[in-house]
């Protein structure tokens, strides 16, 4: 499996977890999509070989949805 | 550096004096009383008609006194220097403030008007302005001094905080800074196409610079900020709209600063500038002259029927100042020399004007004429200083509004122009129609108002400059050359300009 | 497949990436509720992180760590966009954390994070 | 829902058209492309000589370009400066709009969590004790393989994290107030300018780790230099994140009323 | 001595960072230091000037690596001017914020002033650093003080940073993917290094699609026409004490940015430059009418202000888009007056509201009564506004007015003398209201013993009163510092 077709994909993956971002209607389905698009982009991020900016995109990813978390905990889940 | 009394440095203390006055003034005025903020300003006053006239005897000399100060711009300097023209305004200039100012404050005091601190303070940086104007010797110092002029008589102009004082400011504003700002626009077309800036007598933009079509546009835009501030027929609607302004203001806007700082822009921008010849193959001079001869003639007519003392003396301010545009532009000498003269008689005639109608408001409250049936028998000595100037300003042949159209009729007969000449002596008339019935109905014998039965002249604050105007208004008409040699310098500067034509 | 790949070497890969960067703006201005926003925000930097990475790749290189017998440059992928994506990882975190607590306050003033009933209350305010 | 797919629709066909048209980035794979060739193969041969540190990136991200590092933990101070300054004040009660009672009545209230498979207290000191010693870890390591400044912050921040959401109710291992967090992530920062001005008063310019005044020989002077700036990006980083979370539990109690 | 150029952005910024620690031992220690660091940085930005003048310009490379392998400071003339404008703004400012300090609690005090550190640090970096990843960052931290420096001015100004903060980041990662493409088609990140390199050709469609990048990402930074519309909100609910930097400085630092690239990496010879030019002169051209169109009608003074300095960031845009030296040098002045006008005038704005409570035109009663220096500070600014003479306003237009006709285009001569006039219509609408109006009897909120303000506000104002005349009168060796830097640039 060619890297090139590999990034190919897993980029493909990310523009549709994109999609599903814009179109939910659920603020706390959003955020857990989010989080699963940080860790697709982690494995992005390995693939083109660099793991420094794959770790720090981790880390990051999970700090940054458990922010969202916490803010949503004031914000209803309802929106248009 | 040369002695502090130099000559060069002479027109620099000049312009400083007045600013000088004007900050004491704006900044201890609120703390000193009355009668200390107004000795300032006569201080500065008499300090500043000293200064000219130590100058006079060097400039009708012949000195070439120039001075650059420091680089105002890249490539161009702040340069004050002095020459004929300069001078003779500067003259007019300087000797009417005083006058004027001993008048405002019996005025103020008389009226007993508001925020009167402020009005002297912009009143001293008005003067410091036309100052400035008189002095400059090359476009960017003269178009600093020409808005700082503009800006200075903004809250004169609305010296009455209510609306209407508003309106007319607003008026004001909107036709000086739109025509500033397309000065400002031909300024820099004519610098970067010259690349001097410098008065030259005689004029430097030759016709290659400028070809055909573009020397018409940029003449009329140099041109439009003298027109709009000496009030030519199209753009004048804003003059009569500053009546609103206390009167010592009219007197200093009409008489002395702002209308005669447009003469002279015209004057600054046609003979210095663009010269004789460009004008003439331009045919930019034949349109302003029209353009000058419409406005007198109208003018004229307007004043008729105006029955407001005030708004009659604006119109026919208005066809005096385009008596001096059409000097100019008839391109002689002897006119040239006329319309400077000119400049110099119409200040004194009209400053007086001014005066009677501001005493007639504060003694008796009367603004329109139709009201002042026999005014003359209550304040004799005003009216018959009111009779004198009108006869002069007809140009009767004993006063001094005779000599300046005189040279200017002879000027355009020498051209060959028959019709400038006709229309001189038309307004003559006309000015006679439109002044008499005011002399008429105040000396008039049957019926007088029950009011001016008794003897109540005005203020003495008031009277002493009034007489002091209307008398040098009759000198400068026996003997033009009387004092000051004004009329010398007219010629000295008109022949300058023509003698490398000649 | 080389041809596959050649098309995406060459095209392929920047149309994706540039693709996704639109779908973060378009995210950010369809919707409407701010929280959607701000997630629209991060996806569009990591677009941005992916574009970097994607220019500092090299055919058949390893990782940009040392190894011994391995000297020529061309066996190790570009250390410097990597260096450079991780301040950008770090300001996009950055930027999340301001922009939540953005939201917080405007959620406690206006009482929705909803953009038609901000700019109602917003003018009663 | 129709709209934004043809909005969708209108950037794909807007992007495909640039793309063909315009053919200006060099191709994904070749190692020849410009932009390896002049700086980055500097780099990548003399990395191990100039800063003797094996991980690329660490050297290029600590030593070569040192100051862009400076500039990132300061951008992390700023937003976490800015979250405590806007979530400073609580706005008094009376002033916040309140949503009216009767559209609150709709939502059941679902208790405290539990997770009942695992004893949480129990585990959560266990893990936390994992992260903070593979943090350790990580930031020692920077320099050899993939890890360093940044990520050890974030992970120790990580740890803090596990332990106030999880369980929230036992000892935390360090409590931080928000101003004692602000004022930590402020040293981390001032810690790496002040190895910066370190190397400048000692003669060379900023940030070059050849001129540290330590005593040791000169070519070991570089990883001490670069473990310096280490430290101070991972308490940066750390005290940052956890102001942000502090700032933001704050103002949201976690088992919070129902505003 | 070679030190200056990194000390000047660093000493704010360690100041910034050690201000909250500081704090919590005494509440006006972290203040004292960040106003010790801001007024050393701007001594050292003068001396650095100076240095500059006399012997060329001053490069300073991190870490003592050699040229394209390092970060680098380069400060040339027009550099030097501008970061010693900025450090002089952020210091008046930072003097100015103390009337807005809130007392009672530490975290405020210490983090008010590190922000405006931040802030301060953030503008001065980006104008002195020749990196062009470099700038990245440094824009970032300007943008995220600036968020914050937003949102604290009340409610309405969390939305308008909200808003700030999304195009914020959209035009940072458009300025990141300009600097990502030209990194991938050069090699280096240094600006001299690039320009170097982009001359040797062949690479023109990506420089190309790499400038409009930059172009919108700069744009929407710098509010230039058709990407304004975050500014009016965010400038007239900004925090009332930092108003000024916002407005008068952070809007013009893009713009000098662009100047950068366009003028000294891409030069104007560029294959596609003329056109870009074209695009770039229809913006300017609409955006100086539209601003002042738009702030005619507006009785809130801070969104008077905030539309006129859309008319003003065009200005500064005319200089480039001309491209005579002469232009260039009156656009770099009218960059300089304009940061001080324009930051006086929201120091009055901030002053009336400290006073009196309001900011809506139509109660400005006697003020010029009961707050002398606040209306000379308006009238004179007023003035440099319009262009009148003594004032630095008419200069610049002076030198603009120069380079348009040199170059032909008469056009954008019409363009500056319509929109000065329609500068001078809403502002003597302003001086009438403040001259003219009978007194409102408005109360005076917070009383001063002596004086109309507290002298933290007085001192402002009055620097800026005097740098605009002053600026006015000797603003010949200031062009003569800067022209002989634009000679080589010109069409």
């Amino acid at each position: 499996m060619p890297t090139l077709v590999l990034e190919a994909i897993l980029l493909l993956a990310l523009i549709i977890i994109t999609m599903a971002v814009i179109f939910n209607r659920d603020l706390l389905i959003v955020i857990i999509t989010y989080c699963a698009f940080s860790f697709i982009a982690m494995f992005l991020y390995i693939v083109m070989g660099a793991p420094d900016v794959a770790f720090t995109e981790a880390v990051i990813g999970v700090i940054s949805t458990i922010y969202f978390i916490i803010t949503l905990k004031k914000i209803d889940r309802r929106c248009k | 550096m040369m002695n502090i009394f130099a000559i060069e440095l002479r027109p620099l203390y000049a312009i400083l004096v007045p600013f000088i006055a004007a900050g004491l003034v704006y900044v201890l005025g609120e703390h000193i009383n009355r009668n200390a903020r107004e000795a300032i300003t006569i201080v500065a006053a008499i300090l500043m008609i000293i200064i000219v006239y130590s100058m006079l005897p060097h400039v009708l000399a012949g000195e070439e006194i120039k001075i650059r100060l420091f680089s105002i711009v890249r490539g161009i300097s702040f340069s004050i220097g002095v020459d004929p023209a300069g001078m003779l305004f500067a003259c007019v200039a300087s000797t009417l403030w005083l006058p004027t100012s001993i008048y405002s404050i019996g005025y103020m005091r008389g009226n007993n008007e508001k925020n009167q601190t402020g009005y002297y303070a912009a009143f001293a940086v008005c003067l410091t302005a036309t100052m400035g104007i008189c002095f400059a010797t090359n476009l960017v110092t003269f178009f600093m001094f020409f808005e700082i002029l503009t800006v200075a008589t903004y809250p004169l102009v609305t010296h009455h905080r209510d609306d209407e004082g508003k309106k007319s400011g607003r008026k004001y504003l909107a036709y000086t800074l739109i025509s500033g700002q397309i000065f400002f626009a031909g300024m820099v077309v004519v610098y970067v196409v010259s690349g001097s800036l410098d008065f030259v007598p005689g004029g430097y933009i030759t016709e290659k610079m400028l070809p055909e079509p573009w020397a018409l546009l940029v003449f009329f835009m140099l041109v439009g900020a003298g027109i709009v501030k000496a009030g030519v027929m199209p753009l004048h609607s804003w003059l009569p709209a500053a009546m609103v302004a206390p009167t010592p203001v009219s007197a200093l806007l009409h008489a002395v600063a702002v209308v005669k700082a447009g003469a002279f822009c015209t004057l600054r921008v046609v003979l210095y500038i663009f010269g004789p010849t460009l004008a003439k193959s331009c045919h930019g001079a034949n349109i302003l002259a029209g353009m000058a001869v419409a406005t007198i003639l109208i003018s004229s007519l307007i004043a008729m029927n105006k029955d407001n003392l005030k708004e009659r003396l604006a119109f026919s301010t208005i066809g005096q100042l385009s008596y001096i545009i059409l000097g100019i532009c008839i391109l002689t000498p002897l006119s040239t020399a006329g319309a400077l003269y000119h400049i110099v008689a119409h200040a004194f005639m009209k400053i007086t004007l001014f005066m009677v109608a501001g005493a007639i408001y504060v003694t008796t409250h009367k603004k329109n004429i139709s009201e002042m049936l026999g005014i003359g028998k209550r304040m004799p000595v005003t009216m018959g200083a009111f009779a004198c100037t009108s006869f002069a300003l007809a140009g009767f042949p004993v006063f001094a509004g005779f000599v300046s159209k005189a040279n200017i009729i002879m000027g355009a007969i020498s051209q060959g122009k028959i019709f400038f000449a006709a229309t001189l002596v038309a307004s003559a008339l006309l000015a006679i129609v439109y002044l008499m019935p005011v002399v008429s109905i105040s000396f008039r014998k049957n019926n007088i108002h029950p009011e001016f039965a008794e003897k109540g002249e005005a203020a003495p604050a008031m009277l002493i400059p009034l007489i002091f105007t209307a008398l040098i208004a009759i000198i400068l008409g026996i003997a033009p050359n009387a004092g000051l040699h004004l009329f010398d310098l007219a010629l000295m500067a008109g022949n300058s300009i023509f003698q490398p034509l000649m | 497949m080389t041809g596959i790949e050649q098309f995406l070497a060459d095209k392929g890969i920047y149309f994706l990436t540039f693709f996704l960067l639109s779908l973060g703006i378009y995210g950010i201005i369809t919707c409407k509720n701010y929280m959607k926003k701000l997630i629209g925000m991060n996806i569009m930097q990591v677009s941005a992180i992916i574009f970097f990475l994607s220019l500092g790749q090299k055919k058949g290189a390893t990782i940009p760590v040392l190894l011994e017998g391995l000297t020529n440059s061309d066996a190790y992928n570009n250390p410097l966009t990597h260096a450079l994506m991780l301040t950008a990882i770090v300001v996009s975190l950055g930027t999340t954390g301001v922009g939540l607590a953005l939201l917080t306050r405007i959620k406690e003033k206006f009482g929705s994070v909803e953009e038609e009933e901000i700019i109602r209350r917003q003018d009663k305010l | 829902m129709m709209r934004k797919v043809i909005g969708i629709l209108l950037i794909v066909l807007g992007l495909g058209y640039v793309f063909v048209s315009f053919d200006f980035l060099p191709a994904i794979g070749d190692s020849s492309a410009p932009a390896h060739k002049h700086v980055s193969d500097y780099y990548i041969e003399n990395a191990l000589k100039d800063t003797n540190s094996p991980n690329l990136v660490t050297a290029v991200l600590a030593d070569y370009r040192g100051f862009d590092t400076l500039l990132e933990t300061t951008v992390m101070f700023s937003a976490g400066v800015c979250v405590v300054m806007i979530l400073g004040s609580k706005s008094p009660l009376r002033k916040r709009y309140l949503v009216p009672k009767e559209i609150l009545k709709g939502k059941p209230y679902g208790g405290i969590p539990a997770y009942k498979t695992v004893n949480k207290d129990v585990m959560t000191t266990l893990i936390e004790i994992l992260i903070l010693l593979y943090a350790i870890y990580v930031l020692l390591h920077g320099e050899v393989g993939p890890g360093g400044g940044f990520q050890a912050g974030a992970l120790i921040a990580l740890a803090y994290i596990v332990n106030v959401m999880v369980a929230p109710d036992i000892k935390p291992l360090f409590k931080f107030t928000k101003i004692n967090a602000v004022a930590a992530a402020g040293i981390g920062v001032f810690i790496y300018a002040f190895t910066g001005l370190l190397t400048m008063f000692a003669g060379g310019a900023f940030l070059e780790y050849g001129k540290l005044p330590f005593p040791i020989p000169e070519n070991d002077l570089h990883p001490v230099g670069i473990m310096m700036i280490e430290t101070g990006v991972a308490i940066g980083v750390m005290a940052t994140i956890i102001t942000i979370l502090i700032a933001i539990i704050e103002r949201v109690r976690f088992d919070d009323d129902r505003n | 001595m070679q030190h200056f150029p990194a000390l000047v952005v660093i000493l704010p910024l360690c100041g910034a960072a050690l201000s909250l620690a500081l704090t919590k031992i005494h509440i006006h220690l972290g203040r004292n230091v960040i106003f010790l660091s801001l007024a050393a940085s701007f001594c050292m930005s003068i001396m650095q000037l100076r240095n500059v003048v006399l012997n060329g310009p001053m490069e300073y490379r991190f870490g003592g690596y050699a040229l394209p392998y390092s970060i680098e400071f380069r400060i040339d003339a027009v550099g030097g001017v501008v970061v010693s404008m900025v450090a002089l703004m952020g210091l008046i400012t930072a003097f100015y914020c103390i009337s807005g300090e809130v007392r009672t609690d530490k975290i405020k005090v210490g983090g008010a002033y590190s922000v405006v550190a931040l802030f301060v640090a953030g503008m001065l970096g980006t104008a002195s650093s020749a990196d062009a990843f470099n700038m990245y960052v440094f824009l970032e931290i300007t943008a995220l003080a600036a968020y914050c420096l937003i949102a604290l001015g009340g409610n309405r100004g969390m939305i308008a940073a909200f808003r700030y903060l999304l195009v914020g980041t959209i035009a940072a990662t458009f300025y990141l993917m300009g600097v990502g493409i030209l990194y991938a088609v050069t090699g280096t990140l240094n600006l001299q290094d690039m320009s170097v390199i982009i001359h040797q050709g062949g690479k023109d469609e990506a420089v190309l699609v790499a400038l409009c990048l930059l172009i919108a990402g700069l744009g929407v930074k710098s509010a230039l026409f058709p990407f304004h519309g975050w500014q009016p909100s965010a400038h007239t609910h900004e925090e009332r004490g930092s108003a000024a930097l916002i407005a008068g400085v952070m809007v013009k630092i893009p713009v000098f940015m662009l100047f950068r690239y366009i003028y000294f990496v891409f030069g104007m010879d560029y294959k596609y430059m003329k056109q870009v030019l074209i695009i770039l002169g229809v913006f300017v051209g609409i955006g100086m009418m539209y601003g002042s169109i738009r702030a005619m009608g507006q009785t809130n003074m801070k969104k008077l202000l905030a539309y006129s300095s859309i008319t003003q960031t065009s200005y500064f845009m005319l200089g480039i888009v001309i491209g005579a030296p002469v232009a260039l040098a009156g656009s770099l002045l009218h960059f300089i007056g304009d940061a001080f006008i324009k930051g006086g005038l929201f120091y009055c704005a901030g002053a009336i509201k400290y006073k009196f409570g309001t900011i809506n035109i139509n109660n400005f009663g006697m003020i010029y009564k009961k707050m002398p220096v606040t209306a000379t500070l308006i009238v004179s600014g007023a003035l440099s506004m319009i262009g009148i003479p003594p004032t630095v306003g008419f200069f610049s237009k002076w030198y603009i007015a120069i380079g348009a006709i040199q170059t032909g285009k008469y056009i954008f001569l019409v363009l500056l003398i319509i929109s000065s006039l329609l500068n001078a219509v809403y502002f003597f609408k302003l001086i009438e209201k403040v001259f003219m109006e009978n007194d409102k009897e408005m109360e005076d909120i917070r009383p001063v013993k002596k004086g109309e303000l507290p002298w933290s506000m007085l001192i402002p104002m009055t620097i800026c009163i005097a740098v605009i005349f002053l600026l006015g009168f000797f603003n010949v060796p200031l062009i003569n510092i800067v022209l002989p830097l634009f000679e080589g640039v010109g069409l």
